[in-house]
């Protein structure tokens, strides 16, 4: 346990990211991220990187466009509104196939809105704030721990699949800190980028990183073969922490803060009596559909309880999920309000006694 | 002859009205704090004013009025 | 002690940040489990300032607090806004310097530490939460002392190590303070 | 007795947020000074940006919008087209202003947009905790230029007045600094001016304003005065560099 | 019928805004929306209106803000590159409640993708492409007549309940031309905007048009408020059309040119004895639930087949208005192309014959 | 016999889809023959933008990059700050770098971004059928300006070179046109410095070229020759802007 | 007639989408209701453009046409492209100026008018399409030769006017070509 | 002696080629029409040229070549 450091979210990612190979950070100051950047100002340094401040956010989605297009991992960061004025850059990326990685640590809106944690982003992050059919790989960490694992991983799976990977946390999770084990050596996959346009490098293939195709039997081509890959990720990269799921009457869906806050909600109920279940996706997209019905069909499961920092986003999916077998209740909190433990326990000893 | 006055409740004591003084009367009250927990800046020697407001002009929160 | 929650809150300028580092990397180096989380904002600015710490024996759910078992309070408004989250038995370690009320609530413990005045008798006004601290390892042994010197070591800049045997001073007597 | 100087009506009264010695609060001052000498506090209409004065809608008495970082002279040039008679203002700062609002404040000045710029530069991002700005000198060190700022890797300051004043749009702009007294006056004429050529209807104007940053700087307020004069004014020179009013420019 | 003129969609938006008493444009360039600026560009002229092209969609959403915030009513329209580019601006004007009037007509991703016609958008203007919790209002017309009443009337939504309200169409819908009847006197309503930044005018009223709250449980009271205006608009503002639903034993759920489409694949199936209705919302937000589920709980009713110009994006409004209920599913083509009415009909058929 | 002039090998050979007598055409062959004089067909990359070049990384021979409108000059940072060694260059028109993208090529500059644009300005929007471009000259009838630019409504043309010749990371900044083959010769000079200077790290290179647009001028090719030679030459002088390897800037 | 689709199809400059406008405004001015699509891309210039008209007498369904009732070619490509689209039973009108080859489907009618040569022989090239609108309206009634007048006034500028009597020259020869 | 060759098939008439021959021998055969359906550009004396290369380098389609 000797090499546990304490760290904060934000610090978390940026040595992850070090970690997993990333030498290029193009990224526009916003609260309550800027530790990143402050971190990686410093880091890249030592390991001869660039860490460069972009003129804004849409200039640094363009930089990793360009970065990653020719041949490198690569990480922005931002929160919402700088998220916001992204999602051109995020529909090319996803059009052109490069893999990226970019971190969201959300605040709370709309617009100017306030700098508190919130999860107002699910919608543009999940379903897609940009033009087109596109899906971005989404994966929420609940700690600071899981955060650094997450955030290597996420360079593997951009690479992988050559998307964009969102680490979509609430301000919480970016500004708290927890015991961090930072592994020594990395067993990170070195993975080979034939298509990059990094200079044909003596070789005779004319690379061309694109979104654009003329031809609408093309393009329906590209369309076809980016869903495609979207259902093999859909089939293969599913990540979701359950909790006391066996015997549950009532089952809490949340990500991030949310559900750190459902596990102690979990062990008051226990206390009372009353048996709660937590299903807490972590990649957001894909979504764990699969465990959510499997669940709605126990006979044990009374109903489903959403808890979200917005004010009803993620429990869409969840209702898709369910798919009416059992009724999918709602609570949220908005403007950088955080429920309490004791609100939805409130609210769960309601739903036991059938009156919610 | 001239008076200035300081609302010491909005100063911050940042002190940029006291180089500026040509009569060097204007100090910060170390001794004392308002209720946002800061050193006031005040006048001296109110007689010695001559109500060029200088002070004034360089107080970034509306602190001093000056009559003359 | 399985899971232990401590608010610490203050003006801006008096290190209550830090000083919640300072506690939960202590109590990791002990072998804990800790989170800690700073109450950020543009209003922070000049404002007051506070941070949530949980120590634990087994992995820690939320590291948001609505009730505490300890609240350390720097200033007067802080004890004013917190004393309601302390849970019932719990304890407010104050300085007592510069807060000149007590908590008007009966069920919970008090230790009035006068920290700001021993620290600046001691040389440096900046250590009254070094002492707070030393009160609160001494009384709920959270962490001991030795992981906390070696947490001042770990947080501290090296050019600022030779303070360190002044802290520890600081420290103990809030450690042994009652 | 009578006083000779008194709050202006041009401001609410509301305590400001900024830091202590921040010069901000000379700017607002000033620019409210102006309003009120203009007597335009009833129909004027100022647009406040992203930066440590995001809600300086609260201090200035005339009618407000809060604009998203960078794009206040969009929404300038959208209140102004729907009521060219009022007096319409923006209020930004150096990251505002000169990173992501480049596009919008280089195309206000090139339509001759008859709004004024107020553009505070103080060669740093304060509201966001000290990251560089475009405007941060060589060697200064921020949160994001820890080694300070190397022209190799992080460019050049920009010198957004002699920038903005190649462009035939352009009535009238002029660099100012809130460093001392006579400066301070200065710039209140350079207001005066501007808000007055706006008036005429003579194209886009604006105030360049040099302005401490004690708190991310981590110099005193009053040693912040001094690094103006001795920092910023040879990177960025004082002077009017547009004024079409004039026989040339300089 | 005599004053019928024949006009294409594009024109029919721009034309409806001016009747609508819109003096105020603000837009940038892009394929295929162009019309609209060019058409406005002459028009604005004779109203003595301003037309004004900004220096990117950016800055014209941010003129929008501007303008409207000051009172006045105005247009700007894009397409979906430009869409995506809005979106910060979208998320502040739901934070302000201004009310504004955006055109999207869409064309194909993701990415640069291409320029024909797609209903690839629908997450982006539906769900919130932009951060925070927010809501436009979007409207979609599949004819130049309803385009031109559309328009017209979004100006008054706009101002009624100070919304953004989305124009939402496809290429095919802004290219193509149709018979369309001005109305020569309009009945628009004037409303007051005592809120608007206008000026004091000698008042004393201190207007500020802001989106950002420091004070979380300010933040929080501002957005309850705007999710109980976004309630009474789903009580009060669904519009859709239904047709030949009362023995239909598919239902198709279509907008824009694909409902068109699906009417001829009704007729024909008529033809071929195969009951088929249609639900075409023409609010997609608010989105026409109620039809939808109480359709799902009829016994007539097999199956829901959505078809859409994208990958799958309305659909999931309709599995959850039909929460389970019935099998929903769908058929989309995607990068400018369009299903043919007997590609849908062949569906229709296997689905008919329990084979889809 | 030997042949004194053949197509290069810096182009693909796939015809260009350009309209009859669009001197796009011959800007790309003079960049393609300059890769392959400085022997770097196999290690440059191209980033193309929007506007009616967008899809010449088809026509390209080397490594190409399609960026998002007004976004190449990020783009291509991303590309050299990975490829330092690499020539790294952009390919964009009026309306996509002096538009949309005004702050990307700014602060291109001012970074001094080891980059080359080829900044093609044809004073309209090609690809979107006519629009007023930011270079669109007062009086040009556009469809967007049907009664012709009016600088009142519209604001003024921008002269790109000039005002990004003010940046102290702009190494090198040249306009030239291309009506007449003394120009076009000059131009093939003009890409070869900025190419050499950016290969020498001297920092940001640019040449504007002076280019026609029959289609959308609605002028015959060659009409539309004389047309850059009487009309935007006055208002777009050619030269040397910025030259840190001469005695001083123009 | 109850419904009656055309596809219109010919090079870039041969002015298909607004020979595709004028018949659809004659129709309308008939009191029909009708649509106009045109292709549109960025591929148009100097290729091929084609646009489709539906013309009926009840509410139009889809105005994108996988099949039409005719259609009016100008050029070879555009008959090897949408040839298959024809119904059975439906008409092709070419102009057999510059389309030399002919359907090779037996179900359906042929109508090649020598439309640009008839066109320039009278002087314009450019009206060849009125021609052939001529001809659509001599065999297949779609609108009457007054409302293709009017849908001409209404679509030309006022300084063309004065060319209306030999487009209607042409057109009445359209009209009569069987 | 010199030598111009024109690719028809590229050429898209567009004419620039054409003032800028010193010898005034190129010229657009308005008789002949490529696959494009454009009238080629073509050399009319090619024992007059001087193989200068004026035509080629206005040309923007890469349509001739020229050999001395
Ligand atoms: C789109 C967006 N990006 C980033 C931010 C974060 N942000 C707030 S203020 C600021 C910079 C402020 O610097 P400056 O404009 O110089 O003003 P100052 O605080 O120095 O007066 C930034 C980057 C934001 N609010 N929105
Ligand atoms: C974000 C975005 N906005 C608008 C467009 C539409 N668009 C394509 S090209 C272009 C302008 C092209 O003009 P210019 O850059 O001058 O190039 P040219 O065609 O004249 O060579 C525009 C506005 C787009 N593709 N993306
Ligand atoms: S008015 Fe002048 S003399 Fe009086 S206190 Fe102020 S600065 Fe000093
Ligand atoms: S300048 Fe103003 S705020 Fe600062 S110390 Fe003086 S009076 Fe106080
Ligand atoms: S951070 Fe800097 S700019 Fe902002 S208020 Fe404080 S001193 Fe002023
Ligand atoms: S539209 Fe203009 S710029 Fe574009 S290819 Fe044609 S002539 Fe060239
Ligand atoms: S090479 Fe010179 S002389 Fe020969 S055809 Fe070309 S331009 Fe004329
Ligand atoms: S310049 Fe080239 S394309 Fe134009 S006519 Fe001459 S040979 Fe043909
Ligand atoms: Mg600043
Ligand atoms: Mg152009």
């Amino acid at each position: 346990m000797s090499n546990r450091v304490l760290m904060k979210g934000n610090e978390a990612i940026a040595e992850a990211a070090v970690k997993a190979g990333c030498r290029h950070y193009f990224g526009y100051p916003i609260t309550p991220q800027t530790e990143i950047a402050h971190y990686l100002a410093k880091r890249m340094k030592d390991v001869d990187g660039v860490f460069l401040q972009a003129e804004s956010e849409v200039a640094a989605i363009n930089m990793v466009y360009g970065a990653a297009g020719a041949g490198a991992r690569v990480l922005t960061s931002s929160s919402s509104p700088g998220i916001s004025l992204k999602q051109e850059g995020f529909s090319y990326i996803a059009g052109a196939e490069i893999p990226s990685v970019v971190v969201n640590v959300m605040r709370c809106g709309p617009g100017l809105g306030g700098i508190l944690p919130a999860q107002g982003d699910y919608f543009q992050c999940v379903k897609g704030g940009g033009h087109g059919d596109y899906k971005n790989l989404v994966l929420a960490a609940s700690g600071v721990q899981e955060l650094f694992s997450l955030t290597m991983e996420a360079f593997d799976l951009a690479d992988k699949y050559r998307i964009l990977v969102v680490i979509l946390a609430d301000g919480t999770i970016g500004q708290m800190m927890e015991p961090v084990i930072i592994p020594e050596d990395t067993d990170m996959k070195i993975f080979d980028k034939p298509w990059a346009a990094s200079g044909k490098k003596g070789g005779n293939v004319h690379h061309t990183i694109k979104s654009i195709y003329i031809d609408p039997v093309v393009l329906e081509g590209l369309n076809n073969r980016l869903q495609s890959k979207y259902r093999e990720i859909e089939a293969n990269e599913v990540r979701v922490e359950t909790s006391a799921l066996e015997d549950a009457e009532i089952v809490i869906t949340a990500f991030g803060t949310c559900a750190r806050i459902a596990k102690n909600v979990i062990k008051e109920a226990a206390r009372e009596g009353i048996k709660v279940g937590l299903i807490r996706p972590i990649t957001l997209w894909p979504f764990p559909v699969e465990i959510i019905s499997e669940t709605a069909r126990k006979d044990s499961v009374k109903a489903f309880l959403d808890i979200e920092l917005n004010a009803g986003q993620m429990v869409e999916d969840v209702r898709l999920a369910v798919n009416g077998k059992k009724e999918v209740l709602f609570h949220g909190r908005t403007g950088g309000m955080i429920p309490s433990q004791e609100e939805i326990l409130d609210i769960v000893r309601r739903i036991a006694g059938g009156g919610f | 002859m001239a008076r200035v006055t300081f609302d010491e409740e909005r100063c911050k004591g940042c002190g940029l009205c006291v180089p500026v003084c040509p009569k060097q009367i204007v100090v910060i009250r170390t001794d004392k704090l308002n209720s946002k927990g800061l050193h006031p800046a005040c006048v001296e020697r109110q007689d010695l004013c001559i109500g060029c407001a200088f002070c004034a002009i360089m107080c970034p929160d509306q602190v001093i009025e000056v009559e003359r | 002690m399985s899971e232990f929650s401590i608010i610490i809150s203050g003006f801006g300028g008096q290190g209550v940040l830090s000083a919640g580092r300072m506690a939960a990397l202590a109590a990791m180096l002990e072998g804990r489990e800790v989170s800690w989380l700073p109450s950020y904002g543009p209003e922070m600015r000049g404002g007051t300032a506070n941070c949530s710490v949980v120590i634990s024996d087994e992995p820690i759910g939320s590291p948001l607090l609505s009730s505490c078992d300890v609240l350390i309070a720097l200033n007067r408004p802080s004890l004013e806004k917190f004393e309601k989250t302390v849970k019932k038995g719990g304890t407010v370690i104050l300085d007592s310097s510069l807060v000149e009320i007590r908590p008007s609530r009966e069920d919970i413990r008090t230790i009035a530490v006068p920290a700001s005045d021993t620290a600046s008798e001691n040389g440096n006004m900046a250590f009254a939460g070094v002492m707070l601290l030393g009160c609160l390892s001494g009384n709920l042994n959270c962490y001991n002392r030795d992981n906390f010197r070696k947490a001042l070591e770990e947080i501290l800049p090296a050019k600022k190590h030779d303070l360190i045997p002044l802290e520890m001073e600081i420290f103990d007597k809030g450690y042994h303070y009652v | 007795m009578e006083k000779v100087f008194k709050i202006t009506k041009g401001l609410t009264g509301v305590p400001m947020h900024y830091c202590p010695g921040c010069t901000h609060g000379i700017v607002h001052r000033l620019v409210a000074e102006v309003l009120e000498e203009m007597d335009v506090i009833e129909s004027a209409i100022g647009v406040s940006s992203v930066g440590c004065t995001y809600n300086n809608y609260d201090y200035f008495a005339c009618d407000m919008l809060q604009a998203a970082h960078g794009r206040a002279p969009a929404v300038a040039t959208g209140v102004k087209r729907v009521h060219p008679g009022s007096l319409v203002f923006t209020y930004q700062g150096d990251g505002d202003l000169a990173a992501i609002g480049t596009a919008e404040i280089v195309h206000a000045a090139a339509r001759g947009e008859r709004i004024t710029t107020i553009f505070v530069n103080n060669a740093i991002y304060g509201m966001t905790s000290g990251q560089m700005a475009p405007t941060t000198l060589i060697g200064q060190v921020t949160t994001t230029t820890p080694f300070g700022r190397d022209a190799a890797i992080h460019g050049y300051p920009i010198r957004m007045s002699e920038m903005l004043s190649t462009l035939d749009g352009a009535a009238f702009i002029q660099r100012v600094s809130m460093h001392d007294v006579r400066n301070v006056r200065e710039a209140k004429k350079a207001i005066t001016k501007a808000f007055r050529l706006q008036s005429e209807g003579a194209g886009f104007t604006m105030v360049e304003i040099l302005s401490t940053c004690p708190t991310n700087w981590g110099i005193d307020p009053v040693g912040s005065l001094e690094w103006i004069k001795e920092m910023m004014i040879p990177q960025y020179p004082l002077g009017v560099y547009k004024d079409v009013t004039a026989g040339g420019d300089k």
